[in-house]
Order: C-alpha cells, then structure tokens, then sequence
C-alpha cells in the first residue's frame, strides 16, 4: 500500500521550496527591477549603457542557460551557491530584467506634462521622481508586476532540472517511487495555480489600495 | 576546466541540429498559439456567460501553471485516454496552447484600443456588427498588436528547452547529451547561451523595426 | 400640416442609479432645424447618441419617419426591435461627432465612400463620383487622398460631415462639432454647416456652445438642464428675452466667458 | 574546486552525496528519508570514518559528474557504473552494486529484442534510455542511431513511453527494471534479462579526481566492511549480489570496455 | 525708466528642420501685462516654455531680473547655464499650463505645499497657511482636501494658479489657460486671473485665444505668426484697428467663429 499522506506531505515540502524561490526571486527581482530600469533612464551613459546591457543580456540568453551557468559554470570562477541561491540568483535577476522594462514604461507613461510641471514647480530631478513620477508610476507596474511574479512562480518549475528539490521535482520524485504519474502532477498543478491566484488576488488588492485617490484620473 | 575550442567544433554540427528543431518547434507552436489565441479572444468576448467565464477560467489556469508541468501530462498523461501525441506534436501543442493564452490578452488589448467612437462612427454609418469587424475595426486593431506579438514569439524561442524533458531533441536536449557522454558543461551550454543570445539580439532589433513600422496611428 | 418626422415620446434613460433623462417628449417637423443648448451633463449628447441608436433606451417610445425606432411590430404586439429593424432605420439617419471619429487607416475619399458601397450596393465608380461632389462641397476635393492624420481638426471635422452626407440620411445629427477644433478652424466648420442648413431640406439637430451660430442656425432652441426641457422657442426670444431662471443664468456665464450671442 | 579533505568532512559532520531517482539504487520514503543499496553504503562507510552524516541530494544522471567536478557534490554513490571514460573523469572506490542490463519489452517480446545489436539492425526499434547512462553508451556503441535512443528523464517515464508505444524497449539494468515493474504491474510487458552481449556493470563511490586520498580512506572502510560480511547484509536486501562486487575490481572494470 | 525684467534677445528655436522662432526680440518691463495672441503653430507656447527653460534654445539670448537665463558667466566666458544655475532661475518664475498639469495623487492643499515644502525649506505648517490663503483667494478653500479628479476642469485650473502663486515668482506665464475649459467653466478662471492683474504687480505673459479677454487683460498684445511679431501694440489699437493684413484675417475669423472682442 502506498503512504500517500507521506508523500503528500513530501510535495507540501516542495511547496515551501517553491514558495521560498518565489518569494526571494521577486524581492531580488524588484530590486534589480528598479535599479535596471530607472538606470535605463539616467542622464550618464555608463548607467545606462550598464543598465542596458544587463537587461538584454537576461532577456536574451533563455532562463535554462542562466540556471546551468549559475549551477555548474559559476563554481569554476569560484562561486559556489547552494541551489536555492542559484536558484534565486538566476530567478531574480531573469525576471528583474523583464520588470525593469515595466519599471522604465510606467515612469515614461507618466507623461512629460507632469515632468514639466515640477520643473516649472522648480523641483530637483530626484524631487520630481520621489514626489510626483515614482507615486503615479507605481500603480501603472503593478498588473504587469504581478504577472511577472507568476512568471517566476512558474520558473521555478525549471529549477528542478537543476536539483532543488522544489514542486515539481518532488512530483518527479514521489512519481518514481511510486509509479503513479496523475496523482503527483494533478496535485502539484492545482497547489500552482493556487499560489499563482494569491499572487494575482494579492496584487489586485494592493492595486485597488494605491489608485484608490487615482479614480477617474487613467482610463 | 579549460575552454577547448576543439571540442566546439565537435559539437558544432550536432548543435545545429537541435537549433533546427528549437526554430521548428517555435514556428509551429507560434501558429497555434497565433490562432488559438484568436478563438480564446473571441470565446471570452461571447455574449454566452458560461462560455466566456469557462473559457477565462481554463486560460487562467493554464497561465497560473508552469509550462513544464503542462508538458508531462500531455505527454505522460493524456495517452491514458488514448492520446498519444508524439514528442513534438505534443511540444507544439503545448507551448501553443500555453502562449495562447497570452496571445489571447494581446488580441483583447488590441480590439480594446481601437476608440469607441470607431465603433459608433461605424454604426452611424449604418455598418453591420461583421462589416464594422472586417473593415473598421480589425485593421486598425492588428497594426499595433504585432510588435507585442513577436515579443510572444521569441518568449516562446526561449522556453522551448523544457521540450527535452519529454524527449524533443532540441537545442538544450542535443547540448545536454553531449554534455552527458562527455563530462563537459562547459562548452555546450555556453554555446547554446551564445545561439539564444544571437537570436535574440537579432529579434530585438527586427523588433524594434516592426515597432517603428507598426506605431498606433494616431488620429 | 405635415406630421413630425421625429416624436420623442416620454423617454427615460438611466445610466446604473443616474437618471439622465426623465420622461423627456421633443417633436421634430421634416426639415426643422433645431438647436440643442444646456449646460454640461444635462443630456444633449444622450438625446443624440439615443436618436442614433447609440443607446439603449430605460423607458418611452421614440417614431422616426412614421415607424417605431426602438421597437417593432409582431403581430399585435410590439416587442424591442431586433439588429435588422435597427439597421434598416438608421439608414434615415446620419450623425457627426464631436471628435470626428474618421476612420485613420482609410484615406478621405475612402472615408467618404465605404458606407454607401457596403451599406448600400453602390458600384465603387458611382460612390467615389458623389463623394467627390460632398467633398467638392465641405472644401476638401484636393484631399481626397490625405489620410485624417495629415488633416487639421477643421478639414477632419468637414470630412466628417461629407461622410455623413454620403449616405443621404433624412434627418442629421451633429454633436458639438466645432468643440474639438482650434478657434480659428471653427468658422471653416460653420460655415460649412451654414450652407448645409440653408441649401437643403433635411432635418437637423444640432448640440453646440456656440450661441451665436444657434442663433443663425436654428428655427427652434431647446434649453435643456438635467435631463428636461427647461425652455424652448425662436432663437430670437431664447437668446433675446430668456423667460427662466436657469436660462438667463447660462446665457449670462457664457457671455462673461467671451462669447458672442 | 578545491579538493575536499577527509579531515574537513569530519569537521563540518557531513558528506554530500549525489544520488539518482532510481530504485533499488535509491529510494526516498514517504518521510522523505533517502535510502537504497547505493546511499545505505556509503552512509556506513562515511561513519565509520568519522562524517556522522551524509547529505544527499537527488540528481540526474548527465549532471552527476559535472557536479561532482562542479564542487556542488563529495561523493556520486548513485549506480553509475564504471566505465572506461568515467573513470578518465572521476576517482573510482572499489565496486559496490553490480548489476547486468535488462530490457522492458512488450509482452512477448514482438521486435525479438534480446541484444543492443538486435535494435541497432532492426529500422524500427526505438530503445529509451536515461540520458548519460550506460544503457545509451551501449547503444549508441552497437551502432544505434542517435535518432532511435531517445533520452528518457526518468524510469517511471520509461515505463510509460513503453506502454504508450513511443518506444519499442526500455533499458536499465536488472533490478531497476524489476522495481519499475513491480509498481508498474503491467500484464502487458515483460523482462529480458540479462541483456545478451552486455557485460555486468559494477559502480562504485565517485570521487573527484584530485581527491584520491578520501576514495582511498573509503577504500578501505569498503574492504572492511566486505570482508566482516556486513556488507552483504546491507546490498542483498535490495536484490544486489555481494559475491559480484567482490569478485571484481575497480582496475578490472575500468579496463573492461577496452 | 526701470529696466526690463525679461529682454528676449534675437532667439532662434528649431525643432530638427523646422524653425518656429526666427530672430524674435521682446522686451517685457516688471509689472506689465503682456497677451500673446496668434494663430496655431506661430510660436506662443514655445517662447513661454522657453522662458520656463522647457526647451532648449538654438541660438540667442535671454536675461530675466538682470541675469543671464541659459548661459551664466564663468571668469570672463559666457558658457551654458548648468542645472543649478537654471534651478536658481526658475525660482523667478512660475506657469499654468493648458491642461493643468495638477498631481493626480495628491490633494488640491498638497498641490500647492509640495513645491514650497521641498524648494524653499518652508514648514508644513507654514505652507499650509500661505497655501490656505491662496486657495481661499482663487475661491477653492473648501476644496483643500479633494484630489484633483473630484474637480471640474475650472476648479483644477484654479487649483494649478494658486500652485504656481504659492512659490510667489516675479513673472507668471499663462498658456491657454481656459481652452481645455467647458464654456460656462471658463469665467470663473477668467475673473480669477483679472482679479489676479489687478491686485499684483506681477509680470505675466499671456497667451489666450479669448480676444475679449486679452483686451481687458493686457497692457499691450503681441500678434504672432509664424515665429515672428507681426504686431504689436496695445489692445485697443490691435483689436479695433489692425494695421497689417495678417492680423485683419485672424481677428476677422475669430469674430466669425462667434467669438467677441
Ligand atoms: N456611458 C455613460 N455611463 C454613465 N453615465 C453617463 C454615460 N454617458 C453619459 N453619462 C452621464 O449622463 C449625463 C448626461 O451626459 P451627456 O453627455 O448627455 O451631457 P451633455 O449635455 O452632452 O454634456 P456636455 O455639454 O458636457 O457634452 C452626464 O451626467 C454624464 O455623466
Ligand atoms: N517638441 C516639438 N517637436 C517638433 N515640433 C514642435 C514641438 N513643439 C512645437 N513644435 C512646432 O512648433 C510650432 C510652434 O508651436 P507652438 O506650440 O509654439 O504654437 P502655438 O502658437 O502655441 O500654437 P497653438 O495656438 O496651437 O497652441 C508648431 O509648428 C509645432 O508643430
Ligand atoms: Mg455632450
Ligand atoms: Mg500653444
């Protein structure tokens, strides 16, 4: 007879894993998100040359090679990660390249009329950014926001191909040792789109939260 | 481990091969997801509350779930109820039907854009519902949908690795067997970072182009 | 005397818990033209957007040349009308918007000429030869073949109204078609329209803040004011001689404001 | 990487191990504890030598060696047998798990399918394999063409792809085989084993190379561990054959294919 | 005589190829009242976001309140002005825009704080008061805590004077102030800015399309077209005898548009 409250619980285990990436991927997602995309936007070259070229180089090369790199070239410069940083690393920085392009169009959409007001308000470029720009932006990223964390919700799937033993490896694993493929996947598809649907209810709470003053203002 | 350009142009030959079958496989799964997309499109505009509701439900589900995970029940899965697809019809498959649903989005964007007042100038003009689709409406809603299209379609360039885990012989799945019966990482993966890399540089300015070609015509 | 063309019959419109008009009765002669005045949010858009079965309707009946707009005979009974009865009653009826709503991808003439070769069968020859003479007409036969882009708001708006024409509507309807347009382009506009009143006997009813164009233009002014009329009458005596409050007040605002009557 | 010393293991309480997704090789418990033939041994072993602990990590087969090499891993005991270019690769303990290599076949064996020479002259036969094992170096070696070895990820997905017709056989070696059927219960395949022609594999702990001296410290807990009978007792419950293991040897092995 | 607040010297403006102001001079005394009035596309917003340093200049030179306003002096050299020297220039001047341009995400009174609070190091609670003080005089105290969406487009208008006001510059411009106004919206702007003239000595450059307005406003109006000053001279002169051609035609179909002058 299988135990399948055993292996239930090993899957569950997989979800903390999953759950873990995601959360840490989109943090340093975010953080890159920010720095890429308002570096795109500097007045210094090298900043946005920098910028730039991260951006496409994570857009570029396919998420399965950053992962391999990380994981197996890294070490042989002299950084070994655990596979949860790499994980994480790899993660992050894909879809904080991604969201840094979200970042620079929500600030351009801001439009150049509120630009020019704070300039005739005399307000510092940071000012202007800090103040007015980033506060009406901020609402505009999120929809997008949040589809980029469900994006790397369902990368980390990809993160079993690199041994971390996340969602769909466990499946992987709770398959071999049983035999049955249905039950495992069933259950790691519906625990996906379960953590995938909080995201996206999360995200729509917290976009209603921010425009809330901004009724009427955007069509 | 030193880089060995010998080996390179070793495997140089059998990459290609695999590169074959990514570019095939993104061809084809981008027509599917090109007209699967425009049923859904249409499905979830249906007057018919179930049928749009179901069809909303089925794409976010399909959105909210790893394309991996999709992948093995297609193809472990639906040969239990006399499916049986092979390794790249159900690759094909499933990364159209996955990326249909984000067509689907561009699409509704897209019919969403083009101003009421076109709709009422047509009717005023005493054009029926299919006169106004075919003449007013849709010319003026597929220009600006192809650039976010293309962008779909190199998304789907890169995320066709996850076809070796049900056996496609792609790109990844080529580097990765000769990684295997060689010991090497090194060389095959960075390789097929390069191929990812070239393709995408290359898209993005193509996409740029069509960008430039394709701006919202303003009135 | 003839029998109205139009008869708005007690109409109610609501927008979710907003009631725009309220048990709202005009009769239109044939070749009446009318004015419609009021400020902001009183309706006028609506009436016209109802007219041109833009709208759904809450409540009323509305007789467009002798037959039911919004309903139709089955049998004894007369049930909400159906796409085709629509179809076939807006051919009576033509409307010019406020912000043109010119089709960009197609070139003016194509503008010009779509609707009566899809609406109407006329062979492409025939369609370009009467939309030359409309466009020969507003002032833009040399542009018929600049897409709307290369248009300013003046000659967009006067496409608009070629357009419009080209399906030969008995009763024309025009929204606040000069609002959109720089000042110095209204006049092109007008007086477009000026000769359009004067010239032929198609019925008209017109939404507009220019008071002094009303005041040429119209043979009857409503005064309209949250979904009813407050006031109605020759132009002379609304613009001159103002008998409500609510009247004499607008007129008052709007003069302040810089505009002639 | 820097190699690992037997002194910092002891240091640190713990191995790290790779280990395969493959039964009896390995197996993982519905507590998620990891046990199997392969892990069990070097588990004693790694005691006896002071490392309280071994942790294990789950890995595929083409990435074992990269890993290992990669520094993500001390030790691969995971069935990956030796091999002439593996041994080129990595530090090879004496042998633990022997094995032959078997075939899942349809019932009755409809291709007869009994050598990887058979598979190689029939135009039709299509063998699966995990990808970077053994069983794919054999057949590419019969001279099977790349396109008719598809890489499978994993057994259960083996099983599955025989069941639905994508592939004609499905190798692993014996007890392998025998485990998938077993969960499989399928009426409809059947067992060829041993694989005629194939040589028995041994496997053995895999080091990294410039960590001879650890494998050699392992060696001889192996030796130990043999000659007390103990080690029988450990690998026979799971179907494997002590006297195979110890009726061989590493240099024997790695020169075997040559 | 005092000397010019603002002396615009010989400034040449292109956009890529096109040159929209071609070598044009004026000379603007502190306290006068200046209105800039033209057809489309002459120039009137652009020499307004010059003078706010909206846009860069191709060639001339400016000095506002005695100093140099896009190049500063570096020993003997005259170089281009740095972001601090342009930063210490705005505080002279201040502008309201055509479309408002008020913060979406913050209230009417935090439209008015936010620059004085965060430029001048005032208090809050300073801010607050001076601020309270200049929304009481545009007649918007009531609405201190609403956010920008709740207003009609004259009390936003409202709003963006007193937002400007509060930095208390020397020169204000005004550009199109009321255009984007529903007419019976348009007054209560209008006697805000003439209340505005008449109680300050400020400078203000005025650009508008309300004829009748510029009259009342102005102290002396400036016809451009085509980057040029075609006219120039008070309201009385310019509106009931104007002496070039080009300014005969503007006014003549800006009166035929139904606007009073
Ligand atoms: N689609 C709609 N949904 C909800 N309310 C609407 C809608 N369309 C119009 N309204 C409301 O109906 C009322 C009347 O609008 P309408 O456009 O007819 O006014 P109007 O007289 O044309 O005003 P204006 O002079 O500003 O054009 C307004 O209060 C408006 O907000
Ligand atoms: N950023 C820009 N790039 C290119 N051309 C511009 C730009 N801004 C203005 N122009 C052009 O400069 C000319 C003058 O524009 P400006 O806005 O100053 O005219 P204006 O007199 O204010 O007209 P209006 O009465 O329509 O506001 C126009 O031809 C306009 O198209
Ligand atoms: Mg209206
Ligand atoms: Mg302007």
């Amino acid at each position: 007879m299988i135990d399948w409250s055993g292996y239930l619980s090993l899957i569950l285990e997989g979800a903390l894993v999953t759950l873990q990436l995601t959360v840490m991927g989109s943090a340093l997602a975010l953080v890159m998100a920010f720095l890429a995309g308002l570096g795109r936007l500097s007045r210094f070259f090298l900043v946005r040359a920098l910028a730039t070229t991260y951006i496409e180089f994570f857009r570029g090369t396919s998420i399965f090679v950053q992962l391999f790199w990380v994981y197996f070239v890294l070490p042989f410069a002299g950084f070994t990660l655990t596979p949860l940083q790499a994980g994480v690393l790899a993660l992050g920085l894909n879809v904080g390249a991604y969201a840094a392009e979200v970042v620079r169009g929500a600030v351009k959409a801001v439009g150049r009329e509120q630009t020019e007001a704070c300039t005739a308000l005399n307000l510092s470029r940071y000012q202007r950014m800090r103040h007015v720009i980033l506060p009406q932006a901020l609402p505009l990223m999120l929809p997008t926001f949040c589809n980029n964390a469900i994006e790397l919700l369902k990368g980390t799937a990809v993160v079993s191909l690199i041994s971390l033993t996340d969602l769909t490896f466990q499946a992987q694993v709770v398959r071999a040792q049983t035999g049955n493929t249905l039950i495992p996947f069933t259950t790691i598809l519906i625990l996906y789109f379960a953590m995938a649907w909080v995201i996206s209810v999360s995200m729509r709470w917290l976009e209603r939260r921010m425009t809330r003053n901004l009724d009427g203002v955007r069509i | 481990m030193e880089w060995d350009w010998d080996f390179v142009w070793q495997i140089m030959p059998t990459l290609l091969e695999g590169f074959k079958i990514t570019i095939l496989a993104t061809v084809l799964g981008a027509a599917v997801a090109a007209v699967i997309g425009l049923a859904l499109a249409i499905a979830r505009r249906s007057p018919i509350a179930a049928v749009s509701r179901t069809v909303g439900f089925v794409s976010e589900f399909i959105r909210g779930t790893p394309l991996l995970v999709q992948l093995y029940f297609i193809f472990y899965v639906l040969p239990d109820i006399g499916i049986r697809l092979s390794p790249l019809v159900a690759g094909v498959i499933g990364i159209g039907v996955h990326y249909a649903t984000y067509t689907a989005e561009v699409y509704r964007a897209g019919i969403e854009n083009v101003p009421r007042g076109q709709w009422e100038a047509a009717k005023a003009a005493n054009l029926t519902t299919r006169q106004a689709w075919i003449h007013v409406i849709l010319p003026q809603a597929v220009p600006p949908m192809i650039p976010a299209l293309a962008n779909y379609f190199i998304a789907m360039f890169k995320e066709t690795p996850l076809l070796s885990a049900i056996t496609v012989l792609e790109l990844m799945n080529q580097a990765k067997s000769i990684a295997n019966s060689n010991y090497r990482y090194i060389e095959p993966m960075t390789l097929v970072g390069v191929f990812f890399l070239v393709v995408s540089l290359i898209s993005v300015v193509g996409l740029r182009w069509l960008e430039e070609r394709y701006a919202r015509m303003d009135d | 005397m003839a029998s109205p063309i139009i008869r708005i019959d007690n109409i109610v419109k609501r927008f979710g818990p907003l009631t725009v008009l309220d048990g709202l009765s005009i009769d239109v002669m044939p070749g009446e033209k009318l004015a419609l005045i009021g400020p902001s949010g009183s309706g006028k858009t609506t009436i016209l957007r109802i007219l041109m079965t833009l709208e759904t309707i809450s409540g009323g009946h509305i007789e467009v040349d002798g037959e039911q707009l919004y309903h139709m005979k089955k049998g004894a009974d007369l049930v909400p009308a159906d796409e085709r009865h629509l179809h076939r009653m807006r051919k009576k009826i033509g409307m010019v918007f406020q912000h043109f709503n010119l089709f960009p991808h197609k070139c003016v003439l194509d503008n010009v000429t779509l609707a009566p070769m899809l609406t109407q069968g006329v062979t492409r020859a025939d369609a370009e030869k009467r939309a030359m003479e409309l466009l020969d007409m507003v002032g833009m036969a040399d542009k018929a073949k600049s897409v709307p882009a290369q248009l300013s708001g003046g000659q967009k708006q006067r496409v608009a109204i070629a357009r419009a024409l080209a399906l030969s509507p008995k009763i024309m309807l025009f929204d606040e078609v000069t609002s959109a347009l720089d000042p110095e382009l209204v006049e092109e506009v007008l007086s477009v329209m000026k000769r359009l009143a004067a010239e032929t006997d198609m019925t008209m009813l017109l939404v507009t803040h220019e008071m002094g164009f009303a005041h040429d233009f119209a043979d009857r002014v409503l005064f309209f004011d949250r979904g009813k009329i407050v006031e109605e009458g020759k132009p002379e005596e609304i613009f001159r001689n103002p008998r409500q409050e609510r009247t004499q007040i607008f007129l008052r605002k709007i003069i302040a404001a810089g505009h002639r009557v | 990487a820097s190699a690992a010393d037997l002194e910092e293991l002891k240091e640190q309480g713990f191995a790290r191990i790779a280990i395969a997704n493959e039964p009896p090789y390995t197996a993982v418990g519905a507590d998620g504890k990891v046990s199997g033939a392969a892990p069990d041994v070097a588990r004693v072993i790694f005691e006896r030598l002071g490392v309280k602990e071994v942790v294990a990590s789950i890995s595929e087969y083409g990435a074992m060696i990269p890993g290992l090499q990669a520094g993500r891993h001390d030790a691969i005991t995971a069935g990956l047998f030796m091999k002439p270019e593996r041994c080129n690769a990595v530090a090879y303990s004496e042998p633990i798990l022997c094995d032959a290599e078997a075939f899942a076949v349809k019932k009755g064996n409809p291709l007869k399918l009994t050598s990887y020479k058979d598979i190689a002259d029939n135009a039709n036969a299509k063998i699966g394999a995990p990808g970077g094992g053994t069983e794919e170096k054999l057949a590419l070696q019969a001279g099977v063409p790349r396109d008719r070895v598809i890489v499978v990820p994993d057994g259960q997905s083996g099983i599955k792809m025989l069941q639905d017709g994508r592939i004609d056989v499905y190798s692993l070696p014996v007890l392998s085989i025998h485990d998938l059927m077993d969960k499989a219960k399928d009426p409809n395949l059947e067992v060829v084993a041993p694989v005629v022609g194939a040589p028995v594999y041994c496997d053995g702990a895999a080091f990294r190379k410039q960590d001879v001296a650890l494998r050699d410290a392992f060696d001889v807990e192996l030796k130990k561990l043999k000659e007390s009978g103990e080690f029988a007792k450990l690998i026979e419950p799971y179907g494997f054959s002590a006297k195979a293991a110890m009726s061989t040897t590493r240099d024997k092995q790695c020169a075997a294919a040559q």
